[in-house]
């Protein structure tokens, strides 16, 4: 508890550190004074107030992070507050525009975009970012492409800006680790399972724990050449899917394997009985607080398939504004997202929160504030550091981008465990994807 | 001024008729009884003046005033209820006040009304205590404390003593009537109790089947009931009713009672009527307290033979029932003790005390 | 006895009752209070009913009808579908309501049976070992379910701890698409058997103790008194047991919803081997926004239930004593 | 018939193996309750352990973080008044309704109790989204109103009072309309006040149904402006399962209402919940 404490109280005094000394300099064009110097005048009493929804709760090293930046901002923009409800917002804030009584800004994942787009309920930010109070071109540029790519609908409207990015990775006890007798983290599927086998044969804990959702099939399928959606048809019943159905039907049927699911993730892994952990990079520091020093957290990336390189699934959270919002309130929140955006906020964001920063741009930040501890693995930000890598590597996909996506993913993951579970054969598993996939798409079934 | 009249009212439940167009004043100061046997429609009179039920037809009249259809708060009467009908959850104090402080009383007048009504009623050391625990006498004195704090301008009292025990009736009944003499005022009460209607009324109304049978003082309904109903309901036992036919002994006019001849003396009030009646027939009553019973017949008074039934002694009086006929029957009230049954005797009466009824309407010869 | 009762004339057209509070206006009076329940049931009881038809035959934006897109009895189509999983849906409903109406009613006897007076009077430990049984009835079911979400923990939980005491394997539970239903059946177990217990207890002190002293000098053990005696005493209420365990398990939502990952796409997971259709219905219209389609399923519900009570009482008045 | 002798100590084996059984019972009931107590006052080291401590140490950082997690203040405020409001509701319309139906003959009393009791068929879960719509029309989303309104009235609570009020002897509202009351007057200070049990039983019955919604206001609410408890804490367990002190100690916290109440009023919650079956 107290190690955690003041790790976080020295952070925070670099962060504001470095806020005074690059970040303001860097996000702050030079029309930010006089737009300050305006509204200042009128609305220094009553600033304008920015409601933001996010799932980030302080129960968590996101949650604080996301407070801090928030109070900083607070503090450094006085004719603005922002003020966070915790909500799960992807999902509440399209029900509050329904309600007629939706906040002016909220964090929503990009696959519900649509929903939204449909509502009419977002306001679209091209004029935000490449207007007068843009968004600095510098950062802009490297800005992952994969990430820029899904915060566009097919027709190119832009509603979203990344905010909270999440790519897979493995973390690793590393106690146990050399228990075990390894040294190096595996760079291949097989050697991981390899080295799951080894660590709970050795020291009696559990090899590894497997996710039960498309962040762990996904990545895995475009890994080994597959992608399933072109243009309107799918293309599921592939060699590329049967590889990928075989590989998960060998890893979680193995007995070194547990899968997880959304409530059991981090307990067995805090507890020290679990060798691998599959998660995000969002989830180290969360892993970390959990586990408490107890032992050293160390991170590796996925590893690649049968192309011979991995694929890095970015999923996450981007900014919206709601066109419902004042054009002030508005104004507000994109001042704020260019904020939350920028290298400073990024780096607090980095090694506080454990998620990437948004452009290659930031890395810098990141690696300053994070110091020398910044290559240390374990240490405590090498969830970071892999994930920039990761999204280094160019081998970024985002999730494809459809109207019924959800329920798609939904039949897939299904068919997949289906498989996993010896419920049906592979070919019918592809079959039946394929099928079911299509009548969602075609419109003709519902959930 | 606390008169209520019932002008021609009727009140009707679905196809029966509860009350039949009666026309009634209740005097100011007076105390009026309603009397009758049950269903006969008093209490139904008496929620009319209430206000509690709607008359179908015909008026109400407080004083002057038409308050036919006027709500019960608007009409300044108080009611005591059989059951007393007092709060369960209210204390006596809050009881008594609760009317009061509906109608926006100040808290120290409603104190002083509530505090004076217990003094007189001897309630001061129950007003803390609900109802559950107070005995029966008790509650029936909170039940008119209730009526009696707001001082309204008549009581409705509906069988207010019929919950208790005959001991406490009777003390109550005394208090009652003790209370009307210090409160005078109006009250209209009603009770299938011939001795609370004799003993409190100033004056009594006997109903039967919704109708009105008689009006007047405890005297005059007892010493000249109209008909047949009233003399038999009034007195107790009932005034005995033979069967007659009018004969003339001696030129003399007489009753046929069953094979006894019975001469009567000339002058009676009724014997114009009874002579010029269309048939031979009638009724004759005589009160079982005015029938002397005998060994011997008396000389001088009409006397009639009889056997010996039964006796019943009451200790200060015996009641006995005499066998006229094998069909007539006679019961007599004497302060002898007759302690054996089954021996003849003679019955004889002065023929003054004698009603007589026409047979057919039943309504009293005297009355015509 | 001859009384002077006058003929009675004709009764006139309007007779109020006695009890009419307040004259002439009864009629008047008697709507205006009982309009604010009704119109409260109206809004949220009776125009639904109605309504959760029609909405059912359009793709339904919340704007209203004219924004509404008609489909006829398109989503009808669909729940038939297999693919859609509404099929799937019932069977999983049906199977945890038949597994949990003959539990709780088994177990909510047989703890009345434990718990029931013996003396004339409530020992101390009858009385908390009811309030005990009780209890969970009347909490949260959030809150307890985060409870058992722990208890369920494959690695630290409560259960597997047990089980290990046991020497018996450890099981999934939550993560297994086997376990996932039988522990949120135990959760609720423990949730709502107290209600039957209640009920039972009620039964129970209904029994004509004399009867059942009879039965005990003319020989009867405990089992055939309880067998001849006091089971067809106890039919009426059992009737109602079934009937009203069967709606409980039907409605159960926040449980399960909790218990199997609610807030991560509406629950009812793993691979929807907990999506009844109370968490189906849920999914589809609040997860997916299809309310049209939700509708549709509203309406199969509202049927499925009424059929289910109606059998219920049907077969249950044939096999009632004691009525 | 044997072992006459044996009779009495046979059942003496019986009592005790009975009251074994009961502590038994009772044990397993309290466990889950117990269990959540002793993991919010656990230290870091003492939550994820096999076989599980069960003996707190009493560390109660947990519960004092709980209420840096969300604006609990706020939540419960807002389920203290949907509740209250609620049973006011409930009170209010089940009075009127229950009079009018038991004393007040009019017409169309017949139809309004058949209309009533076809209320209790419809099952709540069959009607939730036109329930949705019908709230979004009336624009009562994310509202405390909204969580209220469809809940405003209870049919078994008119009828429980219509029950109850029928068995006030006429004679009280006789006298106390001869005491000058109104209707509503003998209502207010006769009939309700006698009605006390009624009352009870159905503010204790709307007490713990409101204080235990959650699927209805999880639909309806969305941000933190008409958010209850249980939605709440639904959420904080979503957003990270794995802080087990802390979701124990706030499980316990929305717990804590219905405890006391429980204690308080236990006798009259048990046999309002017996009588309500019985409808």
């Amino acid at each position: 508890m107290k190690t955690v404490w003041t790790r976080m109280l020295h952070v925070s005094a670099a962060g504001s550190l470095m806020a005074a000394a690059v970040g303001c300099g860097a996000s702050a064009p030079s029309a930010a004074p006089s737009h300050h110097k305006t509204t200042a005048q009128s609305t220094a009493a009553h600033p304008t107030v920015v409601t933001l929804w996010d799932s980030h709760a302080a129960v968590n090293q996101q949650g604080h992070a996301i407070q801090r930046i928030i109070s900083t901002f607070n503090r450094t923009h006085p004719t603005i507050r922002v003020e966070q409800t915790v909500t799960p917002a992807s999902a509440k804030a399209l029900a509050a525009v329904q309600a007629g009584d939706p906040p002016v800004m909220a964090e929503i994942g990009h696959l519900p975009q649509y929903a939204y787009e449909r509502a009419g309920a977002l306001a679209n930010l091209h004029g935000f970012i490449y207007g007068p109070n843009g968004f600095p071109s510098s950062q802009l540029k490297g800005i992952w492409p994969a990430v820029w790519a899904a915060e566009h609908t097919p027709n190119h409207q832009q509603y979203l800006f990344p905010v909270d990015i999440k790519v897979a990775e493995f973390f690793y006890t590393a106690t146990l680790w050399k228990k075990a007798g390894l040294t190096a983290p595996p760079t291949t599927w097989s050697q991981l399972q390899h080295d799951a086998a080894v660590l709970q044969a050795k020291t009696g804990a559990i090899g590894l724990g497997a996710r039960l959702d498309h962040n762990d099939w996904l990545p895995l399928f475009y890994s080994n050449g597959g992608t399933y959606y072109h243009g309107s048809h799918l293309a599921l019943n592939t060699p590329a899917m049967a590889t990928t159905i075989q590989q998960l039907i060998t890893r979680d049927n193995a007995p070194y394997t547990k899968v997880l699911s959304y409530n059991t993730s981090f307990e067995d892994f805090a507890a020290g009985k679990l060798g691998i952990l599959e998660n995000t990079a969002d989830g180290y520091e969360m892993v970390r607080e959990d586990v408490g020093g107890k032992f050293p957290v160390g991170v590796f990336p996925v590893p690649p398939g049968t192309t011979g390189h991995t694929a890095v699934l970015y999923q996450g959270l981007s900014f919206v504004i709601f066109k419902s919002a004042t054009p002030a309130q508005q104004q507000a929140a994109w001042t704020f997202i260019k904020y939350f955006d920028a290298p400073a906020q990024q780096a607090v964001w980095s090694t506080v929160g454990g998620e990437p920063p948004i452009s290659q741009a930031d890395v810098a930040a990141v690696q300053q504030m994070a110091g020398s501890q910044y290559t240390a693995n374990p240490g405590p930000y090498a969830g970071t550091r892999v994930a920039i890598q990761e999204l280094q590597s160019g081998h970024v996909i985002h999730k494809i981008l459809g109207p019924a996506q959800t329920e798609v993913d939904t039949v897939i993951q299904d068919q997949i465990q289906s498989a996993i579970a010896h419920k049906e054969s592979v070919s019918t598993a592809l079959a039946n994807m394929e099928s079911q996939a299509l009548a969602y798409l075609s419109g003709n079934a519902a959930q | 001024m606390a008169q209520i009249e019932w002008d021609h009212v009727s009140k009707w439940f679905g196809p029966v008729a509860a009350v039949h167009n009666i026309s009634l004043v209740a005097r100011d100061h007076e105390f009026l009884v309603l009397l009758g046997p049950s269903g006969c429609g008093k209490t139904t009179t008496l929620r009319m003046a209430a206000g509690l039920e709607d008359p179908t037809s015909g008026r109400l009249l407080l004083g002057e005033r038409d308050v036919t259809h006027v709500e019960p708060r608007d009409r300044d009467l108080a009611m005591v209820f059989q059951n007393y009908a007092l709060y369960p959850h209210m204390t006596v104090y809050d009881n008594l006040a609760f009317g009061l402080k509906l109608r926006k009383t100040s808290p120290q007048a409603v104190r002083r009304a509530v505090e004076d009504a217990a003094a007189r009623l001897g309630l001061e050391s129950l007003l803390a205590r609900r109802p559950r625990e107070l005995s029966g006498g008790q509650r029936q004195r909170v039940a008119l404390g209730r009526a009696m704090v707001r001082q309204p301008q008549a009581f409705l009292m509906d069988e207010p003593l019929s919950n208790l025990d005959a001991t406490l009736r009777a003390e109550t009944r005394v208090q009652l009537k003790a209370l009307h003499a210090q409160l005078a005022t109006t009250i209209v009460y009603v009770t299938h109790d011939q001795v609370e209607a004799m003993t409190l009324a100033t004056r009594i109304v006997v109903m039967n089947g919704g109708v009105i049978q008689q009006v007047g003082t405890p005297d005059a309904i007892y010493d000249r009931p109209v008909n047949q109903f009233v003399a038999h309901f009034i007195g107790t036992p009932g005034m005995n009713m033979l069967p007659v036919l009018w004969g003339r002994v001696d030129g003399a006019l007489a009753a046929i009672v069953g094979s006894q001849r019975l001469p009567l003396p000339p002058g009676l009030p009724w014997m114009r009527a009874a002579e010029s009646a269309v048939s031979h027939a009638a009724t004759v009553g005589v009160r079982p307290e005015h029938l002397r019973v005998a060994a011997a017949p008396e000389t001088g008074t009409p006397s009639l033979k009889a056997r010996i039934r039964l006796v019943e002694p009451m200790g200060h009086e015996t009641l006995v029932h005499l066998d006229l006929d094998p069909d007539l029957t006679l019961v007599a009230r004497t302060p002898d003790r007759w302690p054996h049954s089954n021996i003849p005797v003679w019955v004889s009466f002065d023929p003054r005390h004698l009603h007589v009824f026409d047979p057919v309407s039943q309504v009293a010869y005297e009355a015509v | 006895m001859v009384e002077t009762v006058p003929s009675q004339p004709s009764p006139p057209p309007v007779a109020i009752g006695p009890r009419a509070p307040v004259r002439r206006r009864s009629f008047n009076l008697g709507w205006a209070l009982v309009l604010p329940a009704l119109a409260f049931l109206a809004l949220f009881t009776y125009l639904p009913a109605v309504l959760v038809a029609a909405i059912s035959l359009f793709q339904w934006n919340l704007a209203g009808f004219s924004s509404s897109h008609w489909v006829g009895l398109q989503h009808y189509a669909q729940l038939l579908n297999p693919i859609s999983g509404f099929l799937q849906s019932l069977t999983v409903t049906a199977y945890y309501v038949g597994m949990m109406v003959p539990l709780s009613i088994a177990l909510g006897l047989g703890l009345a049976w434990l718990v029931k007076n013996r003396g004339p009077r409530l020992t101390a430990w009858e009385t908390f070992t009811r309030s005990a049984v009780f209890l969970p009835y009347i909490t949260p079911a959030i809150a307890t379910s985060i409870i058992w979400i722990f208890i369920f923990n494959p690695q630290f939980g409560l259960a597997n701890a047990v089980l290990s005491a046991l020497h018996l394997p450890a099981l999934g539970w939550l993560t297994s698409t086997t376990w996932a239903l039988p522990a949120v059946m135990i959760n609720n177990l423990w949730h709502n058997v107290g209600f039957m217990v209640i009920l039972f207890l009620a039964a129970l002190s209904n029994v004509p103790q004399d009867v059942v002293e009879a039965a005990w000098m003319d020989g009867a053990n405990g089992a055939v008194a309880f067998w001849h005696i006091i089971r067809p005493h106890l039919s009426p209420v059992m009737l109602l047991a079934v009937i009203l365990g069967t709606i409980q398990a039907m409605q159960t939502f926040g449980s399960i919803y909790q218990m199997t990952g609610g807030q991560f796409g509406g629950g009812g997971g793993p691979l929807n081997s907990t999506t009844t259709t109370a968490i189906y219905l849920y999914k589809s219209a609040f997860v997916y926004f299809h309310y049209g389609y939700g509708a549709a399923v509203g309406v199969v519900l509202f049927l499925v239930m009424l059929g289910v009570a109606l059998a219920q009482k049907k077969i249950g008045e044939r096999h009632t004593f004691y009525r | 018939m044997t072992n006459t002798a044996a009779r009495p100590s046979g059942r003496l084996v019986r009592r005790w193996a009975r009251f074994a059984l009961m502590a038994v019972v009772a044990a397993a009931f309290l466990l889950p309750f117990y269990w959540a107590l002793v993991l919010s006052v656990a230290t870091r080291a003492n939550v994820f352990t096999m076989p599980p401590d069960l003996v707190p140490s009493w560390d109660f950082i947990s519960w004092a973080r709980v209420f840096t997690l969300a604006p609990w203040g706020l939540y419960f405020l807002h389920s203290v008044i949907i509740t209250g409001a609620t049973i006011i509701a409930v009170l209010v319309t089940g009075v009127l309704a229950g009079y009018a139906l038991a004393e007040v003959p009019f017409r169309g009393r017949e139809v309004v109790m058949g209309v009533l009791l076809a209320g209790l068929m419809v099952p709540p879960e069959a009607i939730l989204i036109p329930n949705y719509v019908v709230a979004y029309h009336l624009h009562l989303l994310n509202s405390l109103a909204g969580q209220v309104v469809p809940f405003g009235a209870n049919v078994f609570a008119v009828f429980l009072f219509r029950q109850f009020f029928k068995t006030l002897p006429v004679e009280l509202w006789d006298a106390s309309r001869m005491d000058g009351a109104r209707w509503w007057q003998y209502l207010r200070h006769i009939a309700v006040p006698l009605a006390r049990p009624v009352v009870m039983t159905v503010t204790l019955l709307t007490f713990v149904a409101q204080w235990s919604q959650f699927q209805w206001p999880l639909i309806i609410t969305q941000g933190n402006g008409a958010r209850p408890v249980e939605v709440a804490l639904s959420y904080l367990q979503g957003f990270d399962g794995s802080h087990w002190r802390e979701l124990a100690a706030a499980s316990l916290l929305t717990l804590a209402p219905i405890f006391v109440v429980f204690l308080l009023t236990q006798r009259h919650l048990i046999s309002s919940v017996a009588g309500r079956a019985q409808i």
